[in-house]
């Protein structure tokens, strides 16, 4: 519904002096590199990116609309469709903000079983992350290899929960059932499995020179300028602040495990590449330890039949693969949230989309766009 | 800095504009007349709350309000920060000169509450298409493609099952009366 | 002989055809597209001749190199979408009579039997011909080829950078 | 194989006895001539796509096309030639009509005249001609203009783009790809393709077979990373690269038009694979011994023939394996490459080449040696880089 | 010589006509064709294209073409001088090297003043 933009504006470019016309060329929603349907409108000077335009909302379906006429039990379903690659993590972090509205406790096996799974959600995320950002620099086979590994996991949670995309499995209050008897030695057979695959996406990207080449000084975002945007996740400790929700604000029981959070300050590509491999290690380090840890138990608090937080606001946060899934939810009292609003990582990371891409070539387009690794369902809403 | 040293520094500041304020755990709770939310937005920025998490709107019927989260990289404690503006012509300036990442919110905000932003560089619908008419989040909000939930008497088994007594079906005067269709109109 | 020179007019009428569609041609590119085909419409009546290296020499740069680079100057220069090419200009008589002259003047040289025009020695090959006759009976004018070609790179990239 | 040259004459001189013109037997060779090798085209170019997917499922540890045809999918190519065959034929109402038609036909027109002078064994070559390798490489400079043509004429941003992308890339890696090609032609003193295979019959020091590869190593790793930027191969696939520019110039060509250019494409694969064969890999040199009840010319003609082909298509396995595992570079890393790295490189090459050679024959010893230090320099160069990077981490 | 060179040209017909029986006969004949409006808009990626696709484009392309057409010429002369390099011995090489050290400066000239630069 833009208005056409007029072409054959002659502008001076600042960086040669030239005098030229722009171009404005579409990139989405129909593009194989844009994730999803998300549209770039890119003003073009050669191969130079002038200016991006970032167009959402083609998925959008009034996500908070629904949400304030659904009880607060059926919204877990609809939170799996924000980040459908990452369900898990966006149950958890809407669980999490119903229950410290209500001031709920839950069993600590139930805590344990959450952070397993949400970190196994972390590594499937950043494989497909990782997967598909080898695709847009045109390297297929780690796409395929990462698909591999992700499967595992889908296995996994297939086992657990019986689906293998939206898993719907949080409850407020625990988890609806415990794992299957053959989940310990399963997952422990995977992490296995997963340990020395590593190095070998290492071997084909991390050290390959020219994925080096592609990534390194591409898309640069300073820290100033990722807190300014609000940054969060992986995107912001690529800037250099060692900032992660698990371990700045601890929620759940992450405050009881051992784990780095990886920090890179080259602010590029590369960075955030970077931190997103690393951060593989890191939680399947969290989930060795919460297996080693699991204590037996129930796995469901005493919950009434019909949720009613007391009548309050709150601002829960959680740490998402992608960065700070928040919930703002006021409750009137009743079993309906009043209001019910997410604040999704990606969103606010891709609107710092035209600050990174402006100087950038057209191909870096793609590789900075995959680096902020989008999912257009959190996006759009 | 405590929360409580915090709000007294605001207070300090701008007695006047803040009208209610509340300190929970570690955040900061406050309500500011519209007309100074920049002048505390930024003083806020300068006391360390440099990360804005999110900009949100609520309809209250009888006002709009903008909710600003905010928090800092170097220290634990939030803000929360409401600032109520007329349904009729609501109007706030905009706080892009402060976060440059407000952009994105205050157009989510203006796109579905139809907060108009005063200042805002871009201030055009985000999610929603440019030719979409309403604010969908607005409680008074109808749409004829909008389908109002029904529990098909899920409540009424549950409170029966509890012994109460059957709620009819919730008198939430907000609920915009609209008359159920099938999905497929 | 007759099957050669059925060819030689076959390939000159395509030859004359593509100059025709370059010079006559409204559309710019269409022009430049016409050219790479008189181009290598060129390169075969050099085959006829005997000159094959010629003809090689023809088609890498004349098809492979000057081509691209009149594309590259023709999308730097113009809005090469809609405008039309003026096809007549100012010049039309001048160049009539120009061309007309030269076309006599071919014609009385290859009727005449003036020697230059009357065919050269047949060779085998040419290249290495080619390659120990600029070596050794033509080694100034080669050099002399060598700066020529450094002032052409050196002038293009002066007009082409500003600075 | 000279049996076939004796075939041709018989057959001129019986139809000659029969008073027919000349001009009918030659033509009729010529006839079957271009049949079979456009035959032959059409095949190896179905073979490659096939064995490309398999390759590079084999790369990513599936399996590829197994269903059509039974045994690991082979008919899967025929299927996908038929689906294009059936596919609607779509000319965007904005392109330039003539132009889009004609850029195929120009692309494949080239791509099938290079086959011209391909040494496919002792004695079977269609035409020596005896400017070879400098006619392989000016009609391969149509192949660009024909990809000009098809991105122009698109009127479409992304084919534009992708055209002018080839059209830089092809010019600034021409340039060390003709200056690679040199070193054979000065060893060999020719540039006639079946004379510059014969001229690799010898040996190198009585142990090595006489390949120019041995003495050219640094020439045929410069025209062989030159070639795949010819062939638009990854990781110098830009002017098509999928992810930025959809598919480059010939995104707006559907059904068989597109099928056109994607077997040019592969077509072109196996011409630069011959041309590096006949040049550096001693073309249809091998061992080969004599089979019973054939002449010995023939069974040495076959021999040829087969080393030719397992040469070449090693070359190509190592172009699909290379695509299969790297990324994919940007524009201006591209042109840079090819004139900082290559084009010092390839006159370094030329220069010592002839210095070798001018010093005599023995010196051979020299190049090899020199090659040598050049790679380890230029490997020694390219390692640090891989590691320095990894500073910046602040955990 | 020369007759050698009729296999080219019918080597290029016959190329030319192979695709005109591919997509013109062959094709054609089962393909189906309907187009419509829609089918036939220029592709950017589902959107409305904004203007046309002939772009007006920057001059470092002229650059580099340039540059080629240069190295191009004396490639060309290259190639007798290989065929002939070793019957003629030092004196040939020496006057090659002058050759291109002359255009080497001339590269020299383009990497200094950044014709081979991308910006």
């Amino acid at each position: 519904m833009e208005k056409p933009i007029p072409i054959g504006t002659t502008v001076v470019m600042e960086r040669t002096g030239e005098t030229m016309e722009e171009m404005y060329v579409n990139m989405g929603p129909q593009h194989p590199s844009t994730h999803g349907v998300l549209r770039l409108m890119l003003k073009l000077d050669g191969e130079y990116i002038i200016d991006c335009i970032p167009y959402i909302g083609y998925l959008h379906r009034c996500h908070e609309k629904i949400g304030e006429n659904r009880n607060y039990t059926q919204i877990i379903p609809y939170t799996d469709r924000l980040d459908y690659l990452a369900s898990m993590s966006m149950n958890f972090g809407y669980v999490l903000a119903v229950e410290r509205l209500m001031g709920q406790k839950i069993p600590e096996r139930a805590e344990y079983m959450r952070v397993i799974l949400a970190e196994l959600q972390r590594i499937a995320s950043h494989l497909i992350w990782l997967g598909t950002f080898g695709l847009d620099l045109g390297n297929f086979t780690i796409f395929m290899y990462c698909f591999r590994e992700r499967e595992m996991v889908l296995d996994l949670f297939e086992s657990v929960t019986g689906q293998r995309l939206n898993y719907s499995f949080y409850r407020i209050g625990g988890m609806p059932m415990d794992f299957p008897d053959t989940f310990l030695t399963d997952c422990q057979a995977f992490l296995a499995w997963f340990k020395p695959r590593l190095p070998e996406y290492d071997a084909i990207m991390t050290d390959n020179i020219l994925f080096q080449k592609r990534v390194q000084g591409v898309g640069i975002s300073p820290p100033q300028v990722a807190v300014e945007y609000g940054l969060s996740g992986p995107m912001l400790r690529a800037c250099g602040i060692k900032w992660d929700l698990r371990r700045n604000e601890p929620y759940s029981i992450y405050d009881r495990f051992e784990f780095d959070i990886p920090v890179f300050d080259t602010c590029d590509v590369w960075a955030r590449y970077m931190v997103r491999r690393r951060e593989m290690e890191e939680s399947v380090k969290i989930v060795e330890q919460a297996l080693a840890q699991l204590p037996p138990g129930e796995v469901m608090a005493k919950m009434p039949k019909t949720i009613k937080p007391p009548a309050g606001q709150i601002y829960s946060r959680a740490e998402s693969p992608r960065g700070e899934i928040g919930f703002y939810i006021v409750s009137d009292g009743s079993p309906k949230p009043y209001r019910y609003k997410v604040r999704s990582p990606a969103y606010v990371n891709l609107s710092a989309l035209p600050e990174m891409l402006k100087g950038c070539l057209v191909a870096d387009c793609v590789a900075v766009l995959g680096s902020v690794d989008i999912v257009l369902g959190e996006v759009d809403r | 800095m405590t929360p409580e040293e915090i709000l007294e520094q605001l207070k300090q500041k701008f007695g006047d504009a803040i009208t209610e304020s509340e300190v929970k755990g570690v955040e900061v709770r406050l309500t500011v007349k519209p007309e100074q939310s920049w002048e505390v937005c930024r003083l806020v920025r300068d006391i360390g709350f440099e990360y804005l998490n999110c900009i949100s709107g609520a309809d209250w019927m009888t006002h709009l309000e903008v909710v600003y989260d905010l928090s800092s990289l170097q220290h634990p404690n939030k803000a929360h920060l409401r600032v109520p503006v007329d349904r009729d012509n609501p109007v706030v300036r905009t706080v892009t000169d402060i976060w440059r990442g407000a952009n994105w919110h205050e157009r989510e905000c203006y796109d579905l509450f139809g907060v108009r932003f005063d200042g805002h560089p871009d201030l055009r619908r985000i999610l929603l298409p440019e030719d979409w008419a309403g604010y969908p989040l607005r409680k008074d909000y109808t749409d004829e493609r909008l389908v109002p939930y029904t529990d098909y008497g899920m409540e009424e088994k549950v409170a029966k099952a509890e012994g109460e007594k059957a709620a009819p079906k919730e008198a939430r005067s907000l609920q915009p009366p609209t008359p159920t269709k099938p999905a497929t109109a | 002989m007759t099957l050669k020179l059925g060819i030689f007019y076959f390939l000159a009428a395509f030859t004359v055809w593509a100059s025709a569609v370059v010079v006559l041609g409204k559309n710019i590119v269409r022009s430049a597209v016409a050219l790479i085909f008189g181009f290598c419409g060129m390169a075969a009546l050099y085959v006829l001749l005997d000159a094959e290296f010629l003809a090689a020499v023809q088609v890498l740069i004349y098809v492979g190199g000057i081509t691209i680079l009149l594309l590259f100057a023709i999308m730097l220069t113009s809005r090469i979408g809609s405008t039309t090419a003026r096809v007549v200009n100012d010049q039309v008589i001048l160049s009539a009579i120009a061309a007309i002259g030269l076309l006599v003047g071919l014609i009385y040289a290859s009727t005449s039997g003036i020697p230059a025009m009357s065919g050269p020695p047949r060779l085998p090959e040419t290249a290495p011909f080619l390659g120990r006759a600029l070596l050794t009976t033509y080694a100034l004018p080669f050099e002399a080829v060598s700066v020529l070609l450094l002032a052409a790179m050196v002038g293009a990239i002066v007009l082409a950078r500003k600075d | 194989m000279m049996i076939f040259a004796t075939l041709v004459e018989r057959f001129y001189a019986a139809l000659a006895a029969w008073g027919i013109p000349w001009i009918v037997p030659t033509l009729v060779v010529m006839v079957i001539v271009v049949s079979v090798v456009l035959a032959y085209i059409s095949v190896a170019a179905m073979f490659m796509i096939w064995w490309e997917r398999k390759i590079s499922a084999h790369i990513q540890v599936r399996y590829g096309p197994m269903r059509v045809g039974g045994w690991h999918g082979w008919a899967q190519s025929i299927a996908d030639g038929i689906k294009l065959l059936l596919k609607e034929d779509l000319i965007p109402t904005g392109a330039d009509k003539v132009v889009f038609v004609l850029a195929p036909m120009v692309v494949f027109g080239a791509t099938v005249a290079a086959y011209v002078t391909i040494p496919w064994a002792p004695g079977l070559i269609v035409r020596d001609l005896n400017i070879g390798i400098l006619y392989m490489v000016s009609i391969s400079s149509l192949v660009v203009v024909g990809i000009i043509m098809a991105g122009w004429s698109s009127n479409n941003k992304y084919a534009t783009l992708g055209a002018l992308r080839s059209a830089a890339q092809a010019v600034s890696y021409e340039v060390p790809l003709v200056l690679s090609l040199l070193g054979p032609v000065m060893i060999a003193g020719t540039m006639s393709m079946g004379k510059l295979v014969e001229a690799q019959s010898g040996r190198w020091f009585g142990v090595l077979p006489g390949w120019f590869v041995f003495p050219q190593i640094v020439a045929f790793l410069t025209y062989f990373t030159c070639a795949l930027a010819e062939c638009n191969r990854l990781p110098f696939d830009i002017p098509e690269a999928e992810s930025e520019l959809v598919a480059g110039f010939h995104v707006e060509y559907s059904g068989m038009r597109f099928a056109m250019f994607f077997l040019a494409e592969y077509a072109n694969m196996f011409v630069v694979s011959a041309i590096a064969t006949t040049l550096f890999l001693g073309g249809w040199h091998g061992p080969w011994i004599p089979l019973p009840g054939l002449p010995r010319e023939v069974a040495h003609g076959l021999f040829g023939l087969v080393w030719f082909q397992v040469k070449c298509y090693f070359l190509i396995f190592v172009m699909m394996w290379l695509r299969w595992t790297l990324a994919r570079l940007r524009v201006d890393q591209l042109m840079g490459f090819a004139w900082k790295v290559l084009l010092p490189i390839s006159f370094a090459n030329l220069i010592v080449t002839g210095l070798v050679l001018i010093l005599g024959k023995h010196a051979l010893l020299y190049v090899g040696g020199i090659a040598i230090l050049l790679l380890v320099a230029i490997l020694l160069a390219a390692r640090p880089a891989a590691r320095t990077v990894r500073v910046g981490e602040r955990t | 010589m020369a007759a050698d060179y009729a296999y080219v040209g019918f080597f290029l017909v016959v190329g030319v006509l192979f695709v005109i029986l591919n997509i013109e006969i062959l094709s054609r004949i089962i393909r189906p064709h309907n187009p419509n409006p829609q089918k036939l808009t220029t592709y950017e990626c589902g959107e409305e294209p904004i203007g046309i696709g002939w772009i007006r484009f920057h001059v470092r392309y002229y650059l580099y073409a340039l540059v080629y057409i240069v190295f191009a010429v004396e490639t060309v002369f290259l190639f007798p001088w290989a065929i002939v390099f070793r019957e003629l011995g030092l004196f040939a090489f020496l006057e090659m090297m002058v050759f291109i050290g002359i255009l080497l400066v001339g590269l020299a000239y383009a990497w200094k003043k950044g014709a081979l630069e991308w910006a």
